[in-house]
């Protein structure tokens, strides 16, 4: 028997068994194994002629219908309780549970349709809920923490301080590095003008500690005058110098 | 509180929240037991059962979540775009049926069952979300063990595990007569 | 379409979309008008109306949308904004401490002592309510200046900032007097 119909792919070696039973109406537990090992080999080998991808499982399985083939040829064994052996009997189970879980898959595969029919929401939170921030558990967040505690961990702390300063060159006076920020004053000294339309750069170095400070905010003076946002006027050389803002009223 | 005031608010939180929601996280909610929680749940059902609700409640194993009534379908396909649903080939939906009834199951004992190399499919179930690891097994090389997730509960509209289609040696018997009839048919030609 | 089966209809329309639905829309799905599918929203309104509900229908211009009712939103918050569980770590209470005992102090200055970026620290004590701003400091950059809160006392049980136990120059000169006698020991060797 060949076979003439188009080349089916089947998910395995049960597979095609189970379809080689169906297709030739035997009864599953009564297999005629030669003819269904023949139509199988020919399956194999069509495979093979269509560059079909032959996986081991498939050569396993011609292997164990052969093997059968031959155990049907000889004397049938007896078991323990005296009963004649099936050589077909292990490859009829599979076959049963592997169709059995086939037959489950059809039927799940109906519930899933049914099931698709049934529409669900995506989660919409209103916002005032979005917005709530919830409210801090303060038992909780001081838990076993107190004063003595809170006392105690400063101490540590400024020990910690102490022991970093080194004592010899502690006595040799304060070597400040200074950094100022260039940007933070210019915000600094930008409200200053603001906030005041005119007044005198003395008037504003009160405000300044040290003598970058002070070389910044000059710096500061000159690059708001050519941006065009203040004017300055000097009475005499080393007089005060008079600040207007351009855009006060 | 009362039955219907409960009622409404599982409504308003199931509503909110979409994806199904655990009954102890209600009940912690609404500062009840999760047996009172039922019993708006089942206030709910009755509610919703009315011909005048498009909705209805989903009960899952621990949870519940809102749906539509799957007579809305026709409804819904006219106005909304159906929900990506995923694909399942053959030997998808043969190995899902493996996991689903087997499990907690390995990835060996599943190959043993289908006579094919599995790994390909429970890999691609668990990108689904319909299957999931659920520990290793007590044997040499403490394989995975897979079971399914609660979204395969939700897409085959299935309760719980015990609610699948049932399996068992009825239905083998069911495929012997089958096969049995088949043969006397061919017999009698 | 009966009045209950339109306004089921609307229902799971409105339920699957979530967002609001143009009648025109609506009628358009249901195969009928616009008059009509108001009657229908005219019923679910009302039946959004009863206690035994926690949803409600927003009517907008042309359009229509299902949304949680408010009264709801206390459980809405408990279910999908527990709150969290805060707690002080070492790092806080470090900052903490340096902020009770040296009040007003700016970032810097904690940062100083500390010898690490302490922002996040302040902030984070800010958010509890431990810590607030006191205004901002004379000086280049006019620095935030912060403090203890009303909430800090209450929380550590204390009625003012007095009560904190006294740490003293005392304290601070005892620590360099040892530092110096480490030195000079070192140098004695």
């Amino acid at each position: 028997m060949s076979l003439e119909v188009k080349l089916q792919v089947f998910e395995g070696p049960l597979d095609l068994l189970l379809h080689l039973i169906d297709k030739n109406q035997i009864d599953i537990y009564d297999i005629p194994i030669a003819t269904i090992t023949e139509q199988y080999m020919d399956y194999i080998n069509a495979m093979q002629r269509d560059d079909m991808e032959v996986t081991s499982e498939f050569l396993v399985m011609a292997a164990t219908l052969i093997d059968i083939k031959c155990k049907m040829l000889l004397p049938k064994e007896v078991n323990e309780e005296g009963e004649e052996e099936d050589p077909r009997a292990e490859l009829v189970e599979k076959l049963l549970e592997y169709k059995m879980y086939k037959y489950m898959a059809f039927e799940l595969k109906d519930r899933q349709m049914d099931a698709a029919m049934q529409w669900f929401r995506s989660r919409n939170i209103p916002k005032e809920v979005r917005e709530y921030e919830a409210p801090i558990d303060m038992t909780g967040l001081i838990g076993d923490a107190t004063l003595s505690k809170l006392n105690e961990i400063f101490q540590d702390l400024l020990k910690r301080q102490e022991d970093k300063v080194d004592p010899i060159r502690s006595k040799f006076g304060n070597i400040e590095k200074e950094e100022v920020d260039m940007d933070a004053k210019t915000l600094y000294i930008k409200a200053y003008i603001r906030e005041h339309s005119r007044f005198s750069f003395r008037q504003l170095l009160e405000k300044q500690h040290s003598k970058t400070e002070i070389i910044v905010t000059f710096l500061v003076m000159l690059e708001e005058m050519k941006l065009g946002e203040i004017e300055i006027e000097q009475e005499s050389t080393f007089g005060d110098i008079i600040i207007t803002s351009k855009k006060a009223g | 509180m009362t039955r219907e005031e409960g009622a409404a608010v599982v409504e308003a939180i199931l509503f909110t929240m979409g994806d199904s929601v655990e009954i102890s996280s209600l009940a912690k909610a609404m500062e009840t037991d999760a047996k009172e929680v039922k019993k708006y749940v089942e206030y709910l059902k009755e509610k919703y059962e009315k011909d005048d609700s498009g909705i209805g409640i989903l009960e899952l194993e621990k949870s519940v979540q809102l749906c539509t009534k799957k007579e809305m379908y026709e409804y819904l396909v006219k106005i909304a775009k159906a929900p990506k649903k995923a694909v399942l080939t053959d030997s998808l939906m043969e190995t899902l049926s493996i996991i689903a009834y087997k499990q907690p199951i390995t990835r060996l004992e599943v190959e043993k069952i289908r006579g094919v190399n599995s790994d390909h499919a429970v890999n691609r179930l668990v990108e689904f979300g319909l299957v999931q690891e659920l520990g290793r097994l007590d044997a040499p090389g403490r394989p995975l063990l897979f079971g399914t997730t609660e979204e395969f509960l939700r897409s085959f509209g299935v309760r719980s595990l015990d609610e699948l289609p049932s399996i068992g040696t009825v239905q083998v018997e069911e495929f012997k007569a089958q096969a049995e009839e088949e043969i006397n048919v061919k017999l009698d030609i």
